[in-house]
């Protein structure tokens, strides 16, 4: 049973890896935009489902980290050519996770609705750096002109050759984390989620473990806040805004938490419902008011789906096959 | 909708759209405007001056009819790549025109000028736009955010102000502003004692109007817009400044305000390319059919949408709807001279109208012209290549 | 005389101007259960919180294993050798028995920085685990997840958890809270086999269960020691039974 | 600054402080007792000032009029929907996961918001203030203040004076304390936490309009206004400590002052030092101010 479930899932994610591989072969090249851009939400969702969904950790601040990625990307391009991606790359994610070093150090001093407010308040202080200094052009935000290359190998001014690139981060990102939540350390993180105090009277000092993990993730935002500069060859102060933060969050919850993949299933989901009841096509002169539909859509999620779309499928069994109790545990194996 | 269309939607998502247009096929005009938030209000203002327009046209430019695509900008900066880049590269729409925001503006403004599609600004006054983005391609129907307040600049020193002080957003449109006014200001002999700020968008103005009554300037110049401006017109005067230090502004901040400022905006004065009661046919021939159309008075916004289309058409005649001749439309937009409701105007080689500047002053809902403050004013435009 | 593991000496703790715990010394040894009794807010539950390291205490010192322990924190207090339960169950219901145990046990060998190995394939901690279990008798549920037992099988685990770290020192506080007549056998079963390679802490309210195991009773009354001795001792100390026992 | 302007910039300071509170003590309520983090209660202060707004004309052809009509009615009105929240869309969550209760509100708020455009469109509005509150005090030599801001004031510091009673002095204030503790103990003494909840939904939601309703002559109508106040709100109760007012009074107005303060003297940080506050006092007490147990 357990391992059927879990083949299942690894089936689920294999096929939706696979399936974002092959689009590019059918997509349109606005389809190919779109979900490039979804892919990144979904790393950064993910880099977020490792702090609230893995540890427990309820950030409200991401999209600083994702901003702070986006900027120093930006930033340290040389204006009149391109910048080299070796060294790009690494600088916006070590910004970000020196950022979110100093972030976690002070702020994981605090717990629960605090710990929210004070992440909170450290990415308002990023979002006001940039927003009202000329530090990052200001409130335009600045552009980036030239992509960074790695030689000639690897032109991403091209969609594919930028699609692929985010497909392998998307890939990467999440078989790194699956990797690291069933070791030693996401172990011990998974436990810190459901009762540190029990974590440290077996010999764990939870505070390192912690930061850690805020740093990891921090590093992911900037990893995909790299990305997205890259793609839109433009950033500006709203990448920081706390909307963005929010908007994780709902992503990863109506994905359904403590799963990865229901961060992947979260972004996507999300940003569909968006463009769904946007498209004037389907609901003509209402769709103005897209908000309408898609916040209705949120509150039926909530209703019916407990445990996010993740848990879609045990709600259509149930349907299906009658109130047959399942395991009310969750699986230990992400 | 029919079933064709979400046909052909399902098509455009799997990615089996890239047909292309041959003449006959409408001409595609993706409007990115604000539908949602702060400032949807404008944004229906525009669309609706923009729609007077083709109508009158007989809904066909260049010889081409027209099909609308429209998306929801959100006036959101971190999504307007994907905004725009729905209407350039899903929908393959021949013209783009959008929008509000400058943020917005801006990563339109980059879109357009890497895939050449035509960009037809109708609000947004970054300086950036017609600046260091200034691109053949790109135009726009409204202001550069210095215009104002450089006229406005002129007006205060002619009044005989010397010693002013600014108030605005701490954003670029607001920096903008306060520049335009310095520099048409200090040009005449003036002196900006202070430049107070705020973050955007905090309307608590109480402490900077003590601040403003603690310096005791010879007059105010402020930018503000939409709620932000209702509020702090109402508070100057309940402050009691309004009657002891002149109020001076750029144009939104009596421009569908003042009935919600309720009597507060009376006798303001204004500088804006654009007033109530223009002596000119066009005007009120336009007024006219706005008020039908839509039962609703124009304001600037509408203007602008307006002119907005007439660009097109100019440029859309000169090459018979075929968008691709993007130098020829350039050429005759820029030699063309557009009658406009707010006057006659010309764009610059950057693209941003030449314009009178005319000084309001409001009177009930209205702001009617007392003066042209500045004639024939052209933005800086620096960094423009074309320039 | 049998090796004293942990020593507490002169332990106070106010908060604010009330003090919970008085000047309170107290020695462990190996081969010996040490109850503490007294009557609720008698101050056991923060002498135990103070032994394990929860906060550190105003005044006193603490000694564990012969080291100066009185500012470690309670993670390194863990490490070397000193295990605790709750009163409250701190299971982990969403893992497996096993798991739970597997993951108190990693404790003693932390790798984390080691993200590319999976948890379970490190052999330290699943030999300690099902050591753990095989002491605590949950072998047979080992399987189960956790939030799936019964209430007695839980404070089991509960004790496996601290067994799982391979401590010296066992701090327990009310492990026999909430148990039926047959689980507290078990359980007593359980310590008694515990005790002959650790020194047992016992904080209990079940008396009759504090005088079968107990090789050494103290009680505490509003934050002082009135009595400590053996328990047939304290059973005819008169204090006691004015302070304690008389005001039942 | 000499020091007319410094007592006026004090005078703004405490004012501005008092509206933050005003708008807060539905959040607070709501947070600290319930434990929902409510997302939507910008959108409550929203829909309060679009009443405000848009019952004026309808209560002043069905009743005559008169902005203290519009208030009750909008008060009225506004427990009625927080009571029929309540029941709808937060009854079945309170056994779930808190951030299940982040997403509900989240909905609510595009809802709310979408429902506003379709029901009383885009536009800004003014509301006028009652006719009789509508003057003005000299201040200084040039500068006046508005006898409303004063009115506002008075009606927060009762406002608060009432709370900490019921609060501190009534049983209602005394379940409502021992719910936000301990639910289950609040059952087992035989209350129906249900109701309870319901009313204290309502009540928040009520104070949340209320302050809408009663800042609008001076906030002016807006779309989007909801969304602006909300994490100011969430700064004061979070400075201030869950759950007390006590600690939400003292937070808004420490806010009032290091916003008015910062604005003047230093205006390049203005936008960040509400934000520098919090880290700072939270770092120094990791539960706020007043920390209730």
């Amino acid at each position: 049973m357990m391992d059927k479930f879990f083949s299942g899932k690894l089936l689920f994610v294999g096929l939706l890896f696979a399936g974002l591989a092959l689009y590019p072969l059918v997509a349109s090249s606005y389809g190919l935009d779109l979900v490039s851009k979804i892919m990144i939400y979904a790393i950064l969702a993910m880099s977020l489902e490792l702090l609230v969904g893995s540890t427990g950790l309820v950030c409200f601040g991401q999209a600083a980290f994702f901003g702070i990625g986006a900027y120093i990307a930006v930033m340290l391009s040389p204006e009149s050519e391109s910048g080299h991606l070796l060294w790009l790359l690494p600088a916006a994610i070590l910004a970000a996770a020196v950022y979110a070093l100093f972030v976690g150090a002070l702020s994981l001093r605090t717990k629960g609705v605090y710990f929210i407010m004070v992440t909170l308040a450290f990415a308002q202080m990023a979002y006001y750096v940039v927003h009202d200094t000329k530090l990052g052009g200001g409130t335009d935000g600045i552009y980036l002109y030239f992509k960074p290359t790695l030689g000639s190998i690897l032109d991403l001014n091209h969609p594919q050759v930028l699609y692929f690139f985010t497909w392998v981060f998307l890939v990467w990102t999440f078989i790194f984390l699956a990797i690291l939540l069933g070791s030693h350390f996401g172990r011990v993180l998974a436990g810190i989620r459901i009762n540190e105090q029990r974590m440290r009277a077996s010999g764990f000092s939870t505070y390192p473990y912690k930061l850690a993990a805020f740093v990891t993730s921090g590093g992911i935002a900037g990893l995909a806040g790299f990305l997205f500069a890259v793609k839109d060859g433009f950033v500006n102060p709203e990448m920081m805004s706390w909307h963005l933060s929010g908007a994780l969050l709902i992503m990863i919850i109506l994905g359904g938490l403590g799963h990865l993949r229901g961060a992947i299933i979260g972004a996507f989901a999300f940003v569909f419902l968006q463009e769904f009841f946007k498209s004037s096509d389907i609901f003509g002169a209402f769709a103005k008011h897209w908000q309408l539909g898609l916040g209705f859509t949120i509150i039926a999620c909530v209703a019916v789906l407990p445990k996010g779309l993740v848990g879609l499928p045990e709600v259509l069994r149930k349907r299906l096959y009658g109130g047959r109790p399942s395991s009310d545990a969750q699986i230990v194996l992400k | 909708m029919n079933l064709f269309k979400t046909t052909v939607i399902a098509a455009a998502i799997l990615g089996f759209s890239s047909l292309s247009y041959a003449e006959d096929k409408p001409l595609k005009v993706g409007l990115m405007l604000p539908a949602t938030g702060t400032f949807a209000a404008l944004g229906t203002a525009i669309e609706n001056g923009f729609k007077l327009y083709t109508k009158e046209q007989g809904d066909k430019l260049g010889g081409r009819a027209i099909e609308f695509v429209k998306v929801d900008d959100e006036s959101d900066p971190a999504k307007a790549t994907d905004n725009v880049n729905k209407l350039i590269k899903g929908e393959n729409v021949d013209i783009l025109v959008g929008t509000v925001h400058s943020g917005v503006a801006m990563a339109m403004a980059k879109a357009a000028k890497e895939s050449g599609t035509i960009l037809i600004v109708p609000n947004a006054g970054a300086q950036a736009v017609t600046g260091p983005m200034c691109s053949p391609n790109i135009f726009r129907s409204s202001f550069s955010n210095w215009q104002p307040g450089y006229a406005m600049g002129e007006v205060v020193a002619q009044k005989g102000h010397k010693k002013v002080v600014t108030i605005t957003w701490k954003y670029a449109a607001g920096d903008e502003s306060v520049q335009g006014f310095k520099d048409g200001f200090s040009k005449s002999g003036g002196e900006v004692i202070k430049e107070l700020n705020l973050p955007f968008p905090n309307v608590e103005f109480q402490a900077l109007l003590t601040e403003i009554a603690s310096l005791k300037p010879d007059a105010v110049y402020t930018f503000f817009a939409g709620g932000g401006a209702v509020k702090f017109v109402k508070d100057y005067k309940a402050a009691g400044l309004k009657d002891s230090i002149p109020l001076y502004g750029a144009g939104f901040l009596t421009d569908g305000t003042l009935e919600a400022q309720g009597g507060d905006g009376e006798g303001l004065l204004t500088t804006l390319h654009y007033a109530d009661q223009l002596d000119n046919a066009k005007d009120k021939a336009f007024r006219t059919a706005y008020n039908e159309a839509y039962k609703l008075p124009p304001d600037v916004y509408a203007v602008q949408g307006y002119d907005a289309a007439q660009i097109l058409k100019v440029g859309l005649d000169a090459v018979q709807g075929d968008v691709s001749k993007k130098a020829e439309f350039a050429a005759a937009v820029e030699a063309a001279k557009f009658d406009s409701p707010r006057g006659e105007f010309t764009l610059s080689k950057a693209h941003n109208p030449v314009q009178d500047i005319y000084l309001r002053e409001a009177k009930g809902k209205e702001n009617p012209v007392i003066s042209v403050a500045t004639k024939a004013l052209a933005d800086p435009a620096k960094g423009c290549a074309a320039n | 005389m049998a090796e004293t593991l942990l020593r507490g000496s002169d332990i106070t703790q106010r908060w604010g101007g009330l003090v919970a715990v008085n000047a309170v010394s107290i020695e462990l040894e190996r081969g010996s259960v040490h109850a503490v009794i007294g009557t609720n807010g008698a101050g056991k539950s923060t002498l135990i919180n103070i032994l394990s390291g929860e906060f550190p205490p105003t005044e006193g010192k603490i000694e564990l294993l012969g080291q100066e322990a009185t500012h470690w924190s309670q993670a390194k207090r863990a490490r070397q050798g000193l295990g605790r339960s709750y009163q409250r169950n701190t299971i982990f219901p969403d893992f497996t028995v096993f798991e739970n145990c597997r993951l108190a046990a990693q404790a003693q060998v932390q790798r984390p920085w080691v993200w590319w190995n999976n948890a379970q394939k490190c052999k330290h901690s699943v030999t300690a685990a099902n050591h753990a279990l095989e002491l605590a008798g949950l072998m047979s549920v080992k399987e189960r997840f956790a939030g799936l037992l019964s209430h007695g099988q839980k404070r089991q685990l509960e004790i496996a958890m601290c067994l799982a770290i391979q401590p010296k020192v066992l701090l327990l506080d009310e492990p026999l809270a909430g148990m039926g007549a047959e689980e507290t056998d078990r359980m007593l079963e359980l310590l008694a086999s515990l005790k002959r390679d650790h020194a047992i802490l016992l904080v209990e309210h079940d008396m009759d269960a504090v005088f079968r195991i107990a090789d050494r009773i103290t009680v505490m009354v509003n934050g002082s020691v009135i009595a400590s001795d053996t328990p047939d001792q304290i059973r005819v100390n008169a204090d006691v039974q004015t302070a304690y026992l008389g005001g039942h | 600054m000499d020091l007319s302007i410094f007592l006026i910039q004090c005078l703004n300071a405490l004012q501005y402080g008092l509206l933050l509170f005003l708008v807060a003590m539905g959040l607070t309520l709501i947070f600290g007792i319930m434990g929902v983090i409510n997302l939507a209660h910008g959108s409550f202060y929203m829909i309060g000032a679009y009443m405000a707004y848009a019952l004026s004309p309808i209560v002043a052809h069905a009743f005559g009029g008169g902005f203290f009509s519009v208030l009750v009615i909008g008060l009225i009105l506004a427990v009625i929907l927080g009571y029929f929240l309540e029941w709808a869309f937060f009854s079945f969550l309170y056994d779930r996961d808190h951030l299940q209760q982040v997403l509900m509100t989240y909905g609510l708020i595009l809802v709310f918001e979408e429902l506003r455009s379709l029901l009383v469109g885009d536009d800004v509005h003014g509301v006028a203030a009652p006719e009789f509150l509508a003057g003005t005090i000299p201040l200084g030599d040039i500068m006046t203040y508005p006898v409303y801001r004063l009115f506002i004031s008075a009606v927060c510091l009762l406002l608060a004076l009432g709370m900490y009673y019921v609060f501190t002095r009534t049983r209602l204030g005394m379940m409502i304390r021992a719910g936000s503790t301990n639910r289950e103990m609040v059952q087992s003494l035989g209350i129906d936490i249900k109701l309870l909840y319901r009313i204290v939904f309502a009540a928040g939601v009520a104070l949340a309009a209320f302050a809408g309703m009663i800042s609008a002559p001076v906030s002016t109508v807006y779309p989007g206004m909801g969304s602006q106040v909300l994490i100011i709100c969430f700064v004061v109760v979070v400075i201030g400590g869950i759950g007390s007012i006590r600690g939400a009074f003292l937070a808004a107005l420490l806010i009032g002052f290091v916003d008015t303060f910062g604005k003047v003297l230093l205006p390049e940080a203005a936008g960040v030092l509400v934000y520098v506050l919090m880290a700072l006092i939270l770092l120094w007490k990791p539960d706020g101010l007043f920390k209730t147990s």
